[in-house]
């Protein structure tokens, strides 16, 4: 079994789910001959051909508007969002068009298209290729909102996001795409969407995470574990809306002290959604208030690398938090 | 001589008389069942009118060209003439109208106009205006991939072409010459905007900087639009690429139920508009061709208006959704 | 002092601001000559001219973005979007652009424009008439978020609005346009930007809620009053961002109890933001667990009556709700 | 004689000596500048570069025409060409490469390529491709409520007229005769996708759909460019309405310091287009007329570099923001 990363992951069930089902495109701009800006996209238009891996025109409606077009007529596209910063244009076809296709029609059309969108901030990515974008899309009925983190999971969510007969937007975040490298099954494999993900027991504080901040949580729950016998229960949503409440509130009840980190600017990011269940439905189980950290409120994130390092939750501001937490 | 010379007309566009006959009834149907709708509305049972008035040519003469169940059909909230033709009834129409449960384009979920049928190819209609046309090139894209000869008609009012997403479909359906046909109702108002405070330059031009044809025609003459819609589908067909086709109407009634025209508009231009009724006109010509008396006329407006009655009672009566219905649906099942 | 609805003291407002500062325009779909579909702008161009109060192609992302570009060339311009489900075209013009103009220029730019929206469910609405969008805005620094309920407060607040020198997104909910009528000052008064309102002071719960909700939750709280003997304190945010904390905060510290009520969607919404950062800081405070009453997570709304009458919290539902806490 | 003919060329546009030597200057400057953003990439130093190299002559031709802090300028991410000629410095650019503090475009906030200046009337430049259109047509609205006669040049790639905003801004532009240019530079591919599969039928030609003036332009032959647009000046200021201009060129760099362009384009077609450099064409011209040298050029050349030697050890020596600093300026205050 090789092991790959977060971008090789993807591509790799994207190539699978092409080969095995002759319905399955690929659009966007730049997927073709060059193979994503990022690469998750290489080689497949010379595998599968200029039709079903084809570069769209700068027009980010019309890529996800013609994935819905094409769905209807028998399809299963997955639209490629250059950088999720630019997915504003399509976001009418995603809300009002997309997620409402099955509900408006009493059940007749259905829209099985996949959205995958880059997230998060990166070096040199400045103000409009860092933004977490998350929270636009999570207070709407009919669609489905993923951000896996980890290769093996990415691969087997990107052929469930695709074989799943509801709009599903797929985040991936920019700096995890090399991150980390790990075995990643060759054969089909189920994860299904919805379904958190625990990373670790612990018994003293439960931090929910995902994308960068994942990895940083996961690192400092190891520190805080040597150095002061903290045991923190890492929970991954994976799945962003709907949320996996259930493995939530199993961890909340048990530690009875919830931490929920996310890069994206605080006030009014899918954090506060988290919370707000774990304070509701935990609120007797719970030693501690939920406390969140998140970006500070203001535009992700700036260009110089001191500005951007600085914007960042960083492991310290982490492990901060976390120790705030389990000592409370 | 007049008399010969159109009569050609018909006949060189390779329609016979049960086409005519076709065209006119579902024309006259489709008016008899908006006339019905403003009745429904004026006793408070129908709580929004959308109306097809005037622009009954345009619909039929361009949905004539559809394969039902083939073809995918992606129409505005106006085209009820279309819906019609290609199989759904007055009674599906009321329904709709009035939001009951047996509603088939929604459940009542949607407002009236909202047409949707898996069986007939017609998209689900959103409110949102234009975003269908980055759709329909989708749907045409996927005939394309698949090498199938379908063709997809999608239309809007002439204010549909403003958002951009009107554009994105235009540029995408020249570069992959897909099998598309753009239909636009230009209908002079958008609510109270007129078509100059709307529209710059000319909507049918438009097609030739995308690289492909746009033809204006008379939108209250169903055989010219026939015409135009013909040959479109016959390029579409042929992998010859998209057509716009500016479909020149009016709006005959107020923009919908809930809006009051004399706020932006003089009686006088109507009832120039109403001289050139596209049903009348229609009329007029197949007794030209004696292809219609007033006896026969009447009859068939008497039986319209039965059916019409019919289904008007049969919705009336039947019963709403569950209320604790708004709660399924949301996602699909696999 | 005249008495006034919703809809005609956000004319009034709209016409003294005009008056009293030449570089204030009105720009939006029908607001001329048919003076908006609710009517709110009737009269203006009558008065102002077609310059001032022009009719817009169909096209929001067009209106939002001449706005911008008219507030960079010394004008003043109010934005409307006639329906807010019809703002997703707009998105990226008031998310990526007027929200981020000064803050990517360093200051050098600002970007000074209202944008009025209509949002709520009203009947005959149906799903394109009904939603209600705040969450999708309430993630962005740079920008500010406003919905007024009571007649005076809106006419002071679209002053604000419109003098204020950042984007403001101003939402109007439809079916309190003409459901009450309150003395509405003639002269020139200031309700400013970020600060909530406490309707009725009480000590046993704290409601908070906008729109129709909060008429909603007024009258259940005299209810409450008479036949119970609770006394609910009933707080409306009227800006529901950047969030007046302090307020909402000391009224949660004084029950130790909050309802967050919303027509919203309930999941993803705003009052998810709201209960978080009250769960956090109003922990030692709190005797009950912070509770959140919305829409449920369907499409809103339906357009049968009897649907959309079950889709929309009822005084029922909400009166349930303030008594479980109460009693909690 | 093809001498006499082309001297009548700058002399029938009304440019003198020093015009010329204004606009080759600044082409020059842009491209020294760039070559040493380049630079500075590979020292590692430079986190990103986006190139105008190609580009100049269209640049300068089109914004020579602007009146600086008084018409506005929105520029696209390789206009450098503009924002110096308009009065930016070599400092100013390196400044911005490295985001430092004194960035005058955004105080290290954004990329490289993001000009703005409220003393210059350039509008703050973003990211997201097209957004700037819908822009400047309220600008140039402004300037037509109040009755000013200032002109807004609006500018983009090929790609950057396939999203819907810039249609909307055409179609506004045209219904109320705005006093906006847009400018588009062709420069045949957008990333790697190239202009086959990104623009139907042609740019130029569409303008006339909206009812205004649209022409093709050899956009590296600087005095081409700047006729098209003093014209379109022209009519603006006289309120004659909007003008577009499709200037075809090329870029002769990787779209960024971040693409391999190997991946997708072959090594001759960039030698091909290295011919047609329009710097080294404007030289030919200038030549050709006496109004320069070797020694002059190679002078000014030296100056040039001397200049972007000095702004580039500045900007390299030059502190970064606290980063505390990216806490402020979210919210303007009255
Ligand atoms: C994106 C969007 N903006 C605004 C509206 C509100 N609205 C509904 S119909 C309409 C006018 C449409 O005019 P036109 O396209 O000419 O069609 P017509 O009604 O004249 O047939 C408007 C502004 C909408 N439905 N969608
Ligand atoms: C809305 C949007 N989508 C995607 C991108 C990513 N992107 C940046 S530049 C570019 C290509 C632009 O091509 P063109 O407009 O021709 O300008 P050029 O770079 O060729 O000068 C793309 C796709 C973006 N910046 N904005
Ligand atoms: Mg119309
Ligand atoms: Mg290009």
């Amino acid at each position: 079994m090789a092991t790959k990363n977060l971008l090789q992951a993807i591509h790799e069930g994207l190539a699978e789910e092409m080969r095995s089902d002759e319905s399955v495109m690929v659009l966007g701009e730049d997927v073709g001959r060059a193979g994503g800006v990022f690469r998750v996209t290489q080689g497949l238009q010379e595998e599968f051909g200029e039709q079903r891996v084809m570069d769209t025109p700068l027009a980010e409606s019309l890529i996800v508007g013609s994935a819905i077009g094409l769905s209807v007529n028998g399809m299963r596209p997955v639209a490629e969002i250059q950088f999720a910063d630019f997915i504003p244009p399509a976001f009418d076809q995603i809300i009002n068009e997309a997620a409402k296709f099955h509900y408006r029609s009493n059940g007749a059309w259905s829209c099985p298209i996949t959205i995958r969108a880059p997230y998060g901030v990166v070096p040199g990515g400045a103000l409009y290729h860092s933004q977490s974008i998350e929270a636009w899309f999570c207070n709407t009925p009919g669609l489905k909102v993923v951000a896996p983190t980890y290769p093996a999971d990415a691969k087997a969510m990107i052929k469930s996001s695709i074989r799943d007969p509801n709009p599903v937007l797929f985040l991936e975040h920019k700096r995890t795409y090399r991150l980390i490298k790990e075995e990643v099954p060759e054969e089909d494999y189920e994860v299904p969407l919805g379904k958190a993900r625990v990373h670790r027991e612990g018994s003293d504080i439960t931090v929910v995470a995902y994308g960068l901040m994942l990895y940083t949580a996961i690192e400092v729950a190891g520190k805080l574990s040597e150095e002061h016998g903290i045991e923190t229960e890492v929970v991954e949503p994976r799945t962003l809306y709907p949320l996996d409440k259930e493995t939530i509130l199993d961890s909340a009840k048990k530690t009875g002290k919830v931490l929920v980190i996310s890069e994206a600017n605080l006030t009014g990011s899918v954090s506060g959604e988290i919370a707000a269940v774990v304070a509701r439905e935990a609120f007797e189980w719970l030693d501690g208030p939920v406390m969140r950290l998140g970006a500070p409120d203001v535009p992700a994130a700036a260009f110089a690398k001191p500005m951007m390092d600085y914007f960042v939750p960083s492991a310290e501001k982490i492990e901060e938090a976390m120790l705030e937490l389990a000592r409370y | 001589m007049a008399i010969r010379e159109t009569s050609a007309r018909h006949e060189a566009l390779g329609l016979d008389e049960d086409d005519l006959h076709r065209m006119h009834y579902h024309m006259l149907i489709a008016r008899r069942v908006d006339e019905r709708s403003w009745i429904l509305n004026r006793q408070g049972k129908a709580a929004f009118v959308i109306s097809c008035q005037g622009q009954e040519g345009a619909q039929v003469g361009a949905a004539y060209n559809l394969r039902p169940g083939y073809d995918y059909l992606y129409p505005y909230y106006r085209d009820s003439g279309m819906t019609l033709l290609l199989g759904q009834t007055p009674r599906d129409q009321l329904l709709s109208l009035l939001g009951k449960k047996e509603d088939p384009n929604s459940g009542g979920r949607q407002m009236p106009g909202h047409y949707s049928s898996r069986k007939l190819n017609i998209v689900t209609t959103s409110a949102p205006v234009g975003v269908q046309f980055p759709q329909a090139t989708g749907t045409a894209l996927a005939f394309k991939v698949r090498g199938e000869d379908g063709v997809v008609l999608a239309c809007g009012g002439e204010a549909s072409t403003s958002g951009g997403d009107w554009h994105e479909a235009m540029n995408f359906a020249g570069i992959h010459k897909l099998p598309v046909v753009f239909l636009v109702e230009n209908n002079v108002y958008a609510i109270s905007v007129p078509a100059k405070f709307q529209v710059a330059g000319s909507i049918a031009k438009r097609a030739e900087g995308y690289g492909f044809p746009g033809v204006e025609v008379d939108g209250n003459d169903v055989l010219d639009v026939y015409e135009a819609a013909r040959e479109a589908f016959e390029r579409a067909r042929g992998g010859e690429g998209p057509t716009l086709i500016e479909a020149k109407t009016y709006r005959m009634t107020a923009h919908s139920s809930d809006d009051d025209d004399r706020r932006y508009r003089e009686r006088e231009e109507i009832e120039e508009w109403r001289q050139k009724d596209p049903i009348v006109r229609f009329e007029k010509y197949l007794m030209e061709h004696d292809l219609l008396d007033e006896e026969r006329k009447e009859e068939m407006d008497a039986e319209i208006k039965a059916e019409v009655t019919e289904a008007s009672e049969y919705a009336e009566n039947a019963p709403f959704a569950d209320p604790e219905d708004v709660l399924t649906g949301v996602y699909a099942e696999n």
